[in-house]
């Protein structure tokens, strides 16, 4: 079985310190007032006493989803999800930053990085894993809310934990199903914030222009095969053409 | 020797030719460029291999961006160089007689396709109408290219600079580029395709394509296939080479 | 085809046509099954250097990611047990702070009016000089105790001590005047020593006075998670906010802001009279229970009700359910206790809970102090026949810490030369202009000094209105003496620090500046060793140690963690835990704590309540760039029916004022706070204009809060201030 | 047994003399015990000659037995200090003790 790189978060853990934030900041040089990852916090006000509904704090990023909108909006598979990782990856050198991935994530994972002009979300910390280090979040949340790795692979801890919460995981809902990986274990307040996926009206101009371009095409490569054919079943009957 | 035409000079046909190579190695990179299957032209497996080819995406998009400044640069360049050639050729491809060039072009369509017997059956002259410097062919194709080409260049410029110097509020002007630049290129490929057949294929077309290295066409091919053209040499007495 | 060449031409043309064409058939079949090629992520470039934070006190083990000479990341040192191998957001954001372009460059010397901002620079030979000389001509007017020192929580501030001692002068403040004294004083006065709470194994925990899940303290911050979520503790929050803490406990009560103590002793009230203690326990470790027994009689959970706001069957059951965990469960310590003017009597209401309980020195209770093994560096300092006899705090309370001293106190003491004059003031790392209570009289206070030096990283508001102004190095620039920590289970062990980047700009550590000074005043030969030798004598019974911290970056000491005690006494006078105190009757306290009721809050004012959170270390972090972009400003929070009341909404400004100052800002409108009571967090509004993130951002709640304090130990009481907010018109 | 008498005697007097002294002890200058303890008494009692001493090693009655009959302090033939000297170290040691208000490590 391939890889599924995922995050399995004890949302109940999350005491909203904002650390997992704050590294991931430093790590991947994110620019002022972008970021990569976030906390969300659900904090109506109780009646005072025993508390019948605790506070959530809901650790997210990049989901890494099973059906990535945001690779169906590039048109360069400048993102693509990696058959071997499950990683929704951006190829930094092939984004030329157009922007058509932002709106096309339901869970706004997705900025254009004000510094490199390139679209930007959760990554997992590549250099760290290369380090042997987990990505920066995880390795600095102060309660271990946060557990990363290979979820297809029942000894790592993250398969460990999503082994033994199967069935009782929540994924955050989207009004358009992309299939997250980021699996919850204990209550992460609302699961349903998710919006819907974006298709930027250019790129939709231009998979609905794909067929009409490519049809025009065929037409003039038809016309070419039909003059090729003429031209050998009718011999060379031009006249103009005996010299050079 | 027969007698010839001048037609084309240095700097016309290089550009033509620098234009075409230019063409060829961007159409290559570029289409490698598209990979997503509402849109990829050619399937997927082209793009990973043009990728696989360069070491990446990214040189894949070095290179063509690259080609691409060439290219642009390459024809500012001509125009400096040779901007009454360019004024010319401009006239001449825009300068449309809407009965005699489009009875050429329906008359051609029909007899490089089907050949003179159609034409006869229905009662016309298999005949083409006199052409001038281009026939409606040409300028045909020709209006296409430098319409798209400004597009396509327009367009380049700007996803070569979403990256480098724009800022977030310019992603709908970048995403919108993308798009009419692959539309553009489509259609004017499609046009390219036939440029192609007639230019270096069809036999009929051989002096033309000829003429695109040594500069100068056969008076008896000037005269069959760009009367209007001819008559004017004549008469303005103009001095054939050889 | 008479010509050859056209027709190669013609072939290549098609060729090259056919390309395409191939292209267009599928490129793989041309091209082979050309895998996509993901090339592998390189991995950093970085040293790896063991250090320790200095955002906050805890002093967090990190590994420092060094690439070409500069910080890229600050990582947590997995093998620091004390922090669970966590770095929180403000150990992230320590590299803002080292990079800080705010961050002072060189010697500044005043050059305009006392604040005025105006600085020249001068050369480090010109700056040491002058202070020496500066420092030497108060001494010679007003004797050596008419210089202040002042250090904060640094592990460079021993040198500021000894500096003072060998300088001559008794008159030394750090910050614990304006945060831990009276708590700490109340833990030593019951059982002899401040303890450590074992949260990690405890069922039940009741957070009053404390905010752990926000103004974190390591390991308990940590440990309280994986008590509650893991080890089924269970955690009740008293707090007039509903914080984090509040927010994730499993009981929330807003009790009226400084009733804690009614609290407390309706708990021990209840404990006692349905015997819910264990009597042998009591019995053999304790003294008093009998005259506690009679002093709880009217302290009933009715009494408290009233006063807390709290159900009285709540009272009586979170009693109950404490004592039925016990001794694995705690009334939890806390750590800043500058709240009110009994604030030591009230943390001794806390403690004398958790004796009832019989935690100490048990699984999660509270623990003794663990041998960690680093020894003091002993050295002589002179005597001055001339000098003054005592401290000029002295004998304004009955149990200040000798050398923590009062520094609310010792202002009050500067102000009035009473009962002598203090005229220079030398300041390290520490920001008294900036957290003190009532900023005014601090500016007065400096209005008063002939030469104010301070050294520090950043221009505070302590160094703006300084006369010399010294740049130290960041910590991760400089070497560091041996610190020990403790806290909890699994922690007694020795930190150190050694550079990971080279000095920046033209910055020096405290130790070195003060070498220079002493050097100039003939005091060298007390300051006649280097760090590292420093080190060794700190180490000398733990010899392994400096060898082990350079492997792990942080050396344990497997000493002993519970049954401390066992075959011990306490270090009391009565040998055993306090309940009554017998010193504090002798000098006229009261031995168990007496309730007295806080003042009403007074119609259309508010209690204002101050806090740090996980973002903020007081006034350090107020310019840190990265945590800015988390908090941008400080709001105050305002309930909402009492927003309602006053026309307020939410994110209006508001002018806040107190009977010392006023301060505008915006109107945070929330729920989470009770009515009678509004919250700022502290930091803001620095008067210093080289902290462009500060300066004119938010409000000071030093500016607004009386200068009040805990009786008994001088700490400031800084939850005593009432306000009145009004809508700020624009 | 005059012997014994003038043994007996002497105890006596040296008891009431200490005891005497004990009380008179305390109320010192602190401080300056300090800086007379560290130039006196650690000399020797650097944990090198003698054992380390610091004043929280012991309780103020400790200290204040410990005190009542400096004759029975081993190193006392050697001490070179006054009266005044020794109840100043005294008030130090004292006053700093374990359960005191401010228990000190010497350093």
């Amino acid at each position: 079985m391939a890889q599924q790189l995922a995050m399995v978060i004890d949302a109940a853990k999350c005491i909203d310190c904002k650390a997992c934030v704050a590294a991931c900041k430093v790590a991947n040089d994110v620019p002022e007032d972008q970021f990569r990852n976030w906390i969300k916090p659900t904090q109506d006000v109780p009646a005072p006493g025993v508390l019948t509904a605790r506070a959530k704090f809901q650790p997210g990023a990049c989901m890494h989803c099973d059906n990535p909108t945001c690779v169906d909006a590039c048109p360069t598979g400048a993102t693509y999800k990696d058959p071997e990782t499950g990683e929704v990856v951006i190829d930094d050198d092939l984004c030329i930053g157009c922007g058509n991935c932002i709106p096309a994530c339901p869970y706004h994972a997705r900025f254009r990085n004000a510094a490199k002009r390139k679209a930007d979300k959760c990554n997992y910390c590549p250099e760290r894993r290369a380090a042997g280090l987990p990505p920066a979040c995880v390795d600095t949340c102060p309660t271990k809310a946060r557990v990363f790795g290979d979820v297809n692979d029942p000894e790592s801890e993250a398969g460990r934990l999503y082994r033994k919460n199967k069935g009782r995981l929540t994924r955050v809902a989207a009004r358009t199903d992309t299939k997250p990986n980021m699996f919850y274990v204990g209550d992460p307040g609302d699961p349903t914030w998710g919006g819907e996926a974006v298709v930027p009206a250019s790129m939709v101009a231009m998979k609905e222009a794909a067929p009409l371009v490519k049809g025009v095409v065929a037409l003039s490569g038809l016309g070419v095969l039909a003059m090729l054919g003429r031209q050998f079943l009718a011999g060379n009957d031009s006249k103009e053409d005996r010299d050079g | 020797m027969a007698k010839m035409h001048k037609r084309h000079d240095k700097s016309d046909i290089l550009i033509h030719w620098f234009n075409a190579v230019c063409w060829v190695l961007l159409l290559l990179t570029g289409v490698g460029l598209i990979q997503n299957p509402a849109i990829d032209p050619f399937g997927s497996g082209y793009p990973e291999a043009m990728r696989s080819l360069v070491g990446g995406g990214g040189n894949l998009l070095a290179i063509h961006e690259g080609i691409g400044l060439v290219w642009i640069a390459g024809f500012i360049l001509y125009l400096i160089v040779n901007f009454r050639g360019a004024r010319f050729f401009l006239a001449e491809v825009f300068s449309v007689s809407p009965a005699r060039d489009m009875g050429w072009m329906l008359k051609k369509m029909v007899l490089m396709t089907l050949g003179p017997k159609p034409l006869k059956a229905m009662g016309m002259d298999p005949e083409l109408p006199a052409q001038g410097f281009y026939n409606m062919g040409q300028k045909a194709f020709a209006q296409v290219s430098v319409a798209g080409g400004v597009v396509i260049a327009v367009t380049g410029v700007i996803m070569y600079l979403s990256d480098r110097t724009f800022g977030a509020e310019a992603t709908g002007w970048v995403s919108w580029s993308i798009a009419l630049h692959f539309i553009a290129v489509g259609l004017v490929f499609a046009g390219l395709l036939v440029h192609i057949y007639m230019a270096a294929i069809s036999p009929e077309e051989r002096p033309g394509f000829k003429s695109m290295f040594t500069g100068a066409v056969p008076d008896d091919y000037a005269k069959h296939h760009h009367r209007l053209w001819w008559e004017k040499a004549e008469t303005e007495g103009e001095q054939p080479t050889e | 085809m008479s010509n050859p060449q056209q027709t190669m031409s013609r072939r290549d043309f098609f060729k090259a046509s056919g390309l395409v064409a191939a292209g267009a058939m599928g490129g793989p079949a041309l091209l082979g099954g050309l895998k996509k090629a993901r090339a592998a992520v390189p991995a950093p470039a970085w040293d790896s250097k063991f250090s320790a934070c200095d955002i906050c006190f805890n002093k967090c083990g990190l590994i420092a990611r060094v690439e070409d000479g500069v910080v890229k990341k600050l990582d947590p040192n997995p093998k620091f047990l004390k922090s669970r191998g966590m770095l929180c957001a403000r150990g992230n954001a320590g590299i803002a702070q080292v990079y800080d372009p705010d961050r002072l460059k060189h010697p500044l010397l005043r050059k305009g009016a006392r604040g005025e901002g105006k600085w020249q620079r001068i050369p480090w030979d010109e700056a040491l000089d002058m202070a020496a000389q500066k420092m030497e001509e108060v001494r010679k007017k007003h004797t050596p105790c008419g210089h202040l020192f002042s250090a904060g929580t640094d592990l460079h501030s021993q040198f500021v001590s000894r500096f003072a001692e060998v300088y001559g002068s008794f008159n030394v403040t750090s910050h614990e005047s304006l945060c831990l004294v009276s708590g700490n004083r109340a833990f030593l006065d019951t059982y002899g020593e401040v303890p450590f709470a074992d949260v990690l194994n405890s069922k039940y925990i009741i957070m009053a006075g404390a905010n752990r899940f926000e103004a974190l303290v390591t390991p308990d911050s940590m440990d309280l998670m994986t008590a509650i979520r893991d080890h089924g503790c269970k955690l009740v929050t008293l707090d007039p906010r509903y914080t984090k803490t509040a927010a994730l406990s499993h009981e929330w009560h807003p009790i009226r802001p400084g009733t804690d103590m009614a609290f407390m002793l309706a708990l021990a009230h209840v404990i006692i009279s349905e015997k819910l203690y264990d009597p042998q326990w009591v019995a053999e470790k304790t003294y008093g229970i009998e005259l506690l027994a009679e002093h709880l009689g009217p302290y009933t959970p009715g009494f408290a009700a009233e006063q807390c706001g709290i159900p009285a069957e709540d009272i009586a059951r979170i009693a109950r359910e404490l004592a039925a965990a016990a001794p694995a469960s705690m009334v939890y310590p806390g750590r800043r206790t500058s709240d009110y003017e009994d604030s030591t009597q009230i943390r001794r209401s806390f403690a004398i809970v958790n004796a009832l309980l019989g935690n100490w020195d048990k699984p999660g209770g509270l623990l003794a102090a663990r041998q960690v093994g680093l020894t003091g560096v002993p050295y002589d300092a002179p005597w001055y026949d001339e000098n003054r006899d005592d401290r000029i705090d002295a004998h304004k309370v009955p149990m200040m810490f000798e050398h923590e001293g009062s520094f609310v106190v010792t202002r009050d003491a500067v102000l009035n030369d009473d009962p002598y004059p203090i005229r220079g003031w030398f300041v390290y790392k520490t920001n008294p202009m900036g957290t003190a209570p009532n900023r005014k009289k601090t500016i007065e206070m400096m209005n008063r000094m002939d030469f104010v030096t301070v050294v520090d990283i950043a221009m505070s508001d302590t160094a703006w209105m300084a006369d010399l102004v010294l740049p130290s190095q960041s910590y991760l620039e400089r070497t560091d003496p041996c610190s020990g920590l403790q806290g909890s289970v699994a922690c007694a062990c020795v930190v150190k620090r050694d550079p990971v980047i080279d000095p920046l700009y033209e910055s020096r550590s405290l130790f070195d500046i003060i070498k220079g000074i002493a050097g100039r005043m003939e005091l060298g030969e007390y300051f006649d060793f280097t760090i590292e030798e420093y080190r060794k004598q700190q180490t000398r019974d733990i010899p392994e140690a400096l060898k082990v911290m350079d492997r792990d970056g942080v050396y344990y000491n497997p000493s002993k963690v519970y049954g401390i005690y066992d075959g011990r006494i306490y270090k009391t006078l009565s040998k055993k835990i306090e309940l009554y105190n017998q010193r504090y009757l002798q000098m006229g306290l009261d031995p168990m704590p007496v309730y007295t009721e806080p003042a009403r809050t007074p119609a259309n004012q508010f209690r204002l309540v101050v806090g740090r959170d996980a973002l903020t270390t007081q006034s350090s972090t107020a310019n840190n760039s990265l945590l800015r972009e988390f908090e941008p400003s400080n709001t105050l929070w305002l309930n909402t029916r009492a927003a309602e009341g006053l026309g307020i909404r939410d994110g209006e400004k508001v002018e806040v004022s107190s009977s010392v100052g006023r301060q505008e800002l915006a109107a945070e409108v929330t729920d989470r706070i009770r009515p009678d009571t509004v919250y700022m967090l502290s930091g803001f509004n620095t008067l210093s204009s080289m902290q462009t993130r500060s300066h004119n951002n938010g409000a000071s709640i030093n500016e607004l809060l009386e200068d009040d304090y805990d009786a008994v130990t001088g700490n400031a009481a800084m939850h005593t201030t009432f306000v009145t907010v009004t809508r700020k018109v624009a | 047994m005059n012997r014994n008498l003038i043994v007996a005697l002497a105890a006596t007097l040296i008891t009431v003399f200490a005891v005497s002294m004990a009380f008179a002890m305390g109320d010192g200058n602190a401080r300056k015990g300090k800086f007379l303890y560290r130039k006196n008494c650690r000399t020797c009692h650097n944990g090198a000659e003698a054992p380390d001493l610091s004043p929280a090693d012991r309780t103020q009655a400790e200290w204040k037995a410990t005190f009542a009959d400096t004759g029975k302090i081993k190193c006392s033939g050697d001490w070179t200090v006054n009266e005044k000297d020794l109840n100043d170290i005294f008030t130090y040691l004292h006053d700093y003790a374990k359960d005191s208000p401010s228990p000190a490590k010497c350093s």
